[in-house]
């Protein structure tokens, strides 16, 4: 809708709320990058203060690069995410076609069925993983971590995108049947595109978690060439660990990557906005 | 080809002391083997061990946790048998006591280090407030009056939050000499005695009376909020473990100093808390045995002992030639060896292997005590019952 | 139905069957270092067994107030930031919601840590910014007191999730057609009574989802008590929630051994309850709610 | 090739009737105009057709054969849909291309007949435009490129011209026309617009309520129109329905006279009246009249200038009254 | 009450210049109505004045009050969107109650006014219906409806009659003309309907290209276009524009004579051309004729019986032909 017709004062009244709630949202961030760039004793000293030159230090993120091969482990993280992003969104938008579009028989039951896997941690099944993974010599593989992303990812793509799908209009999808769409072409070429913010934002949730996780690396895929950048970077907060200005650098080093991929995936939901359909 | 053996650690600290130190040394006098530290953050080590067991992918070294957790590896059939080892000749009972079988027939980790409590003090406070090291429980008290009263310092840092300080630097450590060490834990495990009883409740009504000398706001400090406190310079007592005297040499800007725990009074018997907290076992499944085996008994080596006592202070060597240690603040704590009489951690051996857990239970109820939640009686009470629903001890 | 296969086989291979693997444990128990099936005993004991009955309702409990102070709080703001962000021509737009996006974005480990840093006495950051708004007396250990800490953890997770609602809303409301609001304008259907009115029915089913997701996320929250507050979910087990229960039982923590039976059995009934509130919506909700398309 | 047989076509939707019982026979390559009013079936009947909606009852024959379980896409139909439904993330080209491709055509002739069929809609300078940055008339043309590019057996146009300007209409209609006698497919369309009925349709078959009233030719249906709803239906404006008895007829219910078969006089005529309201569409005059019976309406050619309150006489032409009986069937004379 | 002026409005989307400066005065109570090819920017004209869209330039001002920075709720206007734009979640009913309730009407008004639309646009039977349930004219008189039971000082109508069937038609229009009677409103309406442009205006506004290219009374524009292109816009069939060279006239460059202006006889007049087509309409028959100077439409009333391929001679009215010039502005003789 194009309209500045909005009273100033209720845009400012917008953008107030929503610059409060952005510094709720941010201070902690921006204490935690802020506080890296600092020594210790003006950590503690004046955390609010900005890393002056007087007090600026980098020995935080010298320690943290020290640590290990970090390029590699963000590499795995970048591919084990990507992958598992894709796969999810692919299989994912295809079964909750299935589930939206065909109402056949025991349709709410699959759905519940492809539920079930955000109702229980998928923790839990761990030891049977990965004895699946042992099994089929998959451990310390980026697959075994695609697989099980996957699978975790699945239900909750499918019960957002369901959701989303219906409210694809009929006409436009007739209309595809009627110019003799099969249902593939149906699925890739009008419903895919139109319910692009929801990709987006599935993708959005999907990645957080994976992206995160500290536990299936640690069994499944520890070792050093399939570690990813959290597994690396959860070395610094142990139990034992005091050391604030890398463990504050190390989190500031971990915000960066999943902004950016954040970015990449929001960009593409500001494209994914068409117009909604016509009449 | 070379073998490779992979260690499973918690320690994910030390990192660095096994990649450029320990590794190496090894590796030099065994050609063929290579050592891989692949350590695991501790919070996740104990889950993520457990599943690596199940699944068979464990690595071949496996970092051992005192008494029951490593007893159930090895119950378990995860953990191999160590009896044959010949290094472990180099360990007396006592030290192998952590890792050896109730009947005491098999031991299945070689120990490596222990770990005592104590309490640590900022000297350069102390001179300036002409505080003498507290010996007895008054003198303590009166130490912590004067800091307080001076108002420069906080008292004594420790906080609850994070539930085990409380538990493990505050009832563990002063504990012992209220309950007389092994002979009370003997006593506690056999039934004779029980937690509601004074020579138990006792700690828990000093740790009481503690709670006025934290700092401001201690329900919500945690572990590394106290030990930035101290070491920045602005609390005067610490309650530590070993554990804290490499790490607080690199930060504190002061001159430290330690004392043992204060008995109640002048001339009484004084206990440490001297416990068995790291060794090294075999993973049952290996498939390199005689090289990890090769390996483990290096562990077991006075040399083993020498590096790792000194890259790691405060983690004392459990052999039985002595380690001679460069650090002062060290050398002090195992000094105490000499003049107390030492004992492990109450809740560990053989009290803990139910629900509900007794080591948990006992954070939650130290806290309690110390935030004032609970009584010293009610706190002791809760314990009993929680042991009683569960322990039975032998007759 | 090719549509469903791909999913339906990853899904099943990877997830139901290790999981039902498990939740098989739930009726059997190690006796005499044996596995033996012991029917329904495991459950006898979690509700009949006084400690362990405490702990569950204690848990059971503690997770009602944790999604409680979801929904009323970071599920409206959810909608609320949602709605201001759909605001047409918003300058900013992509900034802020970024911004808002962020704490979401973190891992729970990056926000256990702030948030604790933030509320630590030690630190001083709160008090101090307490001070600023003139309010010190007000602050108090929070995650420390167990009457507080539970709230503030929630809030605490709240802070860091609010994002999906946002983001689910927003989506949903980038959805309506501009006309319908256009119509809506010019019949003098504006600002707060156009949310209500017209965006408000129409992103409802998203709102349906936004609830479902939060009950279930909610019940199988861990993580973030487990890094802000410990595996024992302190003080005093009063952040404790069927998680980090689950968690303790199943895996174990410190001499504590890892009782698989006895986890599996919470980890069932954890199941059982958000199986009940997930087909309560899917069968009663989902269904009475109107879908629109547009 | 294109002919198509429904029989006793039934639909409800939950407990609304909205088809009774529809029976028609379309031949190959026949223009079949469906009219009727707002309401009375139109749409459905035609997504019954397509497929794209199940009837309750009855079967649906396309070249002989039953097609009921048939998927749209294999009924060899085009549509256009009165709602339009464009692919709103595709550029007007694409709309229009998207069924050629996905029928696997080469490129070269998607652009030809995309060519085609947009120069003669007039799109041309819309091509890389999305549907949303369309007026309404270029979105319905859209949808019409969309249907006519695919030259399939059997069009289905749902009232495709109402949002076009008349010039624009004409065209467009003179062109389905011509692609009619062209590809010799079989149309069947719906409409509200009396001019293209006439003058598009072989055959017009007149829905009311769910049930057809009436099929016939054009001119058949204007000039023998069985129904008192179809005398009423066709024609605008609409024909003068008087109730017979006022009359003093017996022998009828109704008598109807269209607006165009009367002749008006200030002097004389078989009815007096006063004039209530007058139209000036330019090339005609409408007048309506206040009589001893009701109102009445003339229709004039040209421009004629008439007082409002003035008297005028009007008189019917002769043979060209209907008179229909009590259940609206026309009474043959 | 309800005046409006435009002044000099212009409005670009991106680099298309939709509405190149656009100047008009509607007085309070006046029914304007805008016509135009598809694509004229008709609609973006009346979302602007509506404030759904902003101008690029110009100011708009209703009752002398510039209102460019004014809401659209504030502006005091109905307005029915080509697209309907219904609530999907609403039932007729409330959906045309919405607005009122917004305005805190009590409940009785709200329920009587809502029924005094309903009826008059036959909607009684559908009144709990959602708009997913209704054909698209049920659709579109709900979205009048909507529009009228506001009772705002200006309408603004985009097509509201065009998927309504003919008598449905008629009487939707004779309402909203008595609405605008009994109201005393301002109306500004878009239609591409000639009938309905010439009954229901006091005023037209013709516009093409995004520019106003006249305004005037229904009868001035048919009577007096002042250019080619109205001369051909209004009036349908469309008038005959024929080369004026061809004719041997040399003051002019195009003339143009209405189809119903010309009459033809089989034996004598002054062009001779013969027959290429013939529409029945019913009332009106148009021949399409073949000539020296090429096509030529004519429109006889009443039903006449011609063979394609036969000749006819046809002569113009006297007095009834334009001249053009070569900028297309009419020659006043
Ligand atoms: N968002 C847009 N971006 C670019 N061009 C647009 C956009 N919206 C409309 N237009 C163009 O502006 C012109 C005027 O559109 P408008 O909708 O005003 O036409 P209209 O006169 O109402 O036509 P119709 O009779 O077909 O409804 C059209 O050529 C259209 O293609
Ligand atoms: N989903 C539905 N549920 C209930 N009734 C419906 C539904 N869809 C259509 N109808 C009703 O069916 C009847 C026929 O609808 P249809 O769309 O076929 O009419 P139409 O003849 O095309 O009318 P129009 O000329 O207004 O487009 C209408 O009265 C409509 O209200
Ligand atoms: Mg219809
Ligand atoms: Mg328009």
């Amino acid at each position: 809708m194009a309209k500045t017709t909005t009273s100033p004062v209720r845009t400012g009244l917008v953008h107030l709320a929503l610059i409060t709630y952005t510094l709720i949202a941010l201070f902690p961030v921006f204490l935690t990058v802020i506080n890296s760039f600092k020594d210790r004793a003006s950590i503690f000293r004046d955390p609010l203060g900005l890393p002056t030159p007087s007090v600026f230090s980098l020995v935080g993120y010298e320690t943290v690069l020290k640590q290990g091969d970090f390029t590699l482990y963000f590499q795995n993280s970048f591919i084990v995410t990507a992958v598992s992003i894709f796969f999810v969104l692919l299989f994912g938008a295809m079964a909750a076609f299935a589930l939206s579009e065909y109402r056949f028989r025991g349709n709410t039951l699959m759905g519940l069925y492809l539920a079930l896997g955000i109702m229980i941690p998928i923790r839990l099944g761990t030891v049977a993983i990965l004895q699946g993974m042992v099994a089929a010599g998959l451990v310390n593989t980026l697959t075994a971590l695609i697989l099980v992303y996957t699978a975790q990812g699945l239900p909750l793509a499918v019960f957002i995108l369901t959701e989303f799908m219906q409210t694809v209009s009929d006409d436009l999808k007739n209309a595809g049947r009627i110019d003799g769409l099969s249902e593939y072409s149906i699925f890739f070429r009008l419903v895919l595109p139109l319910i692009r913010p929801a990709m987006a934002t599935v993708a959005v949730f999907t990645m957080i978690p994976i992206w995160n996780d500290l536990w299936f690396p640690l069994i499944l895929a520890p070792s050093d060439a399939t570690k990813t950048i959290t597994l690396g970077s959860q070395v610094f907060i142990g139990q034992f660990v005091t050391n604030w200005n890398a463990v504050l650098a190390a989190l500031t080093l971990a915000i960066v990557p999943v902004l950016v991929l954040y970015l990449i995936f929001s960009r593409q939901l500001i494209r994914g906005i068409t117009a909604g359909a016509v009449k | 080809a070379d073998t490779e053996l992979t260690i499973e650690s918690w320690r994910t600290d030390d990192l660095a002391i096994w990649q450029e130190k320990l590794i190496p040394a090894f590796e030099a006098k065994n050609p063929g083997i290579k050592v891989k530290f692949a350590p695991t953050p501790p919070t996740e080590y104990d889950a993520a061990l457990g599943a690596r067991f199940d699944a068979g992918s464990a690595g071949d070294i496996i970092t051992c946790r005192p008494f029951d957790k490593s007893l159930e590896q090895f119950k378990r059939g995860n953990l191999a048998s160590l009896t044959d080892l010949p290094g472990m000749k180099n360990f007396s009972d006592v030290a192998k006591a952590a890792w050896t079988t109730d009947d005491g027939k098999d031991a299945f980790c070689v120990p490596m280090a222990s770990v005592i409590h104590g309490f640590i003090y900022n000297k350069d406070a102390f001179d300036k407030l002409g505080i003498a090291i507290p010996t007895t429980e008054a003198e303590f008290f009166a130490a912590l009056d004067k800091i307080k009263a001076d108002g420069t310092y906080i008292p004594m840092a420790m906080g609850t939050k994070d539930l085990w300080e409380a538990a493990t630097m505050g009832y563990q450590n002063i504990g012992p000499t209220y309950w007389k060490g092994e002979e009370g834990r003997a006593k506690l495990i056999k039934g004779e005695e029980k937690l509601t009883d004074a020579p138990w409740v006792e700690p828990y009504k000093v740790l009481l009376k503690w709670k006025d000398y934290l700092g401001d706001g201690f329900e919500a400090q945690t572990y590394p909020d106290s030990q930035n406190l101290f070491t920045l310079g602005r609390a005067a007592i610490y309650p530590a473990g070993s554990w804290e005297i490499g790490l607080f040499n690199t930060q504190a800007q002061f001159k430290m100093g330690a004392f043992p725990p204060p008995v109640k009074n002048a001339g009484d018997a004084c206990y440490i808390s001297d416990h068995n907290d790291i060794g090294a076992g075999l993973n049952a499944k290996s498939k390199h045995p005689e090289e990890a085996k090769k390996f483990l008994d290096w562990v077991a080596s006075p040399e083993f002992a020498d590096i790792y006592a000194n890259a790691l202070p405060g983690f004392f060597s459990l052999n039985s030639t002595p380690v001679k240690m460069q650090d002062p603040l060290a050398q002090e704590f195992v000094s105490w060896r000499e003049k107390c009489k030492p004992t492990i951690r109450s809740t560990y051996q053989i009290l803990s292997r139910g629900t509900p857990n007794l080591e948990n239970e006992t954070w939650v109820e130290s806290a309690n005590v110390i935030n004032g939640t609970d009584t010293p009686e009610a706190a002791a009470k809760k314990l009993q019952d929680g042991l009683d629903s569960w322990y039975k001890p032998a007759k | 139905m090719v549509f469903l296969t791909p999913a339906l086989l990853v899904y099943t291979a990877v997830m139901i069957l290790p999981l039902i693997e498990t939740l098989r444990l739930s009726l059997f128990n190690v006796k005499d270092g044996q596995s033996v099936f012991v029917g329904l005993d495991n459950f006898a004991v979690l509700f009949g067994d006084p400690r362990w009955a405490a702990s569950f309702w204690n848990a059971l409990k503690n997770n009602f107030i944790f999604f409680f102070i979801h929904m009323v709080v970071q599920n409206p703001i959810g909608v609320a930031l949602a709605a201001l962000l759909s605001v047409p021509k918003l300058r900013f737009g992509a900034f802020y919601r970024t911004a808002l996006f962020l704490p979401t974005l973190l891992s729970f480990v990056i926000v256990g840590f702030i948030w604790k840093l933030i509320l630590s006495p030690i630190w001083g950051v709160s008090p101090f910014l307490l001070d600023l708004i003139g309010l010190k007396s007000l602050f108090s250990p929070w995650l420390g007191k167990p009457g507080s800490a539970l709230i503030a953890v929630s809030l605490i997770s709240v802070w860091q999730y609010v994002g999906i609602p946002m983001m689910l809303i927003y989506a949903a409301m980038l959805n309506i057609p501009d006309e319908v609001l256009e119509a809506a304008e010019c019949d003098g259907v504006t600002g707060w009574s156009q949310f209500w009115k017209i965006k408000l029915p129409l992103i409802l089913p998203s709102i349906g989802i936004i609830s479902i997701l939060t009950f279930v996320g909610n019940f199988n929250a861990f993580d973030l008590v487990y890094t802000v507050q410990g595996a024992l979910a302190g003080p005093d087990g009063a952040t404790d929630i069927l998680g980090t229960l689950l968690y303790r039982t199943f895996f174990g923590f410190q001499l504590q051994i890892g009782d698989k039976s006895m986890g599996a059995t919470i980890a069932t009934v954890m199941f059982l309850i958000i199986l009940s509130g997930v087909c309560l919506y899917l069968f009663a909700i989902q269904r009475r709610m109107r879908r629109y398309q547009f | 090739m294109g002919s198509l047989k429904i029989e006793n076509i039934v639909k409800s939707f939950g407990h609304v009737d909205v088809l009774k019982g529809i029976d028609l026979e379309v031949e190959d390559g026949e223009f079949v105009i469906f009219v009727g009013p707002s309401g009375c079936g139109k749409s459905t009947l035609l997504r019954i057709i397509a497929g794209l909606e199940d009837a309750t009852a009855g079967e649906i024959l396309i070249d002989g054969k039953k097609v009921n379980n048939t998927p749209p896409a294999k009924r060899g139909i085009a549509m256009v849909f009165q709602t339009y439904a464009l692919y709103p993330h595709l550029s007007v080209r694409d709309n229009m291309g998207l069924g050629l491709k996905q029928a696997g055509k080469p490129a070269d002739e998607i652009k030809e007949r995309t060519k085609v069929a947009s120069s003669m809609l007039s799109l041309d300078d819309y091509l890389e435009r999305r549907p949303s940055e369309l007026s309404g008339g270029q979105r319905q043309r859209v949808a019409i490129g969309r249907a006519i590019v695919r030259e399939p057996k059997l069009f289905l146009f749902d009232e495709p011209l109402s949002n076009l300007d008349a010039a624009l209409r004409v065209n467009t209609r003179l062109e389905i026309a011509r692609l009619h006698r062209q590809l010799k497919a079989t149309m069947i369309y719906v409409t509200h617009d009396q001019v293209e009925a006439m003058t598009l349709a072989d055959k017009i078959v007149v829905l009311n309520k769910g049930k057809i009233e009436q099929v016939g030719s054009p001119m058949e249906l204007y000039n023998a129109p069985q129904t008192v709803f179809v005398a009423g239906f066709i024609g605008s404006p609409q024909m003068n329905l008087i109730d017979a008895a006022k009359l003093g007829h017996t022998d009828a219910k109704t008598i109807g006279i269209r607006p165009e078969h009367i002749q008006v006089s200030s002097t004389s005529g078989e009815w007096k009246g006063s004039v209530i309201h007058v139209e000036h569409l330019g090339a005609d005059t409408i007048i309506y009249l206040q009589t001893d019976f009701g109102p009445l309406t003339v229709r004039l050619f040209g421009e004629h200038q008439y007082e409002v309150d003035g008297i005028l006489y009007a008189t019917p032409d002769a043979g060209r009254t209907y008179r229909f009986d009590n259940e609206g069937q026309v009474i043959k004379s």
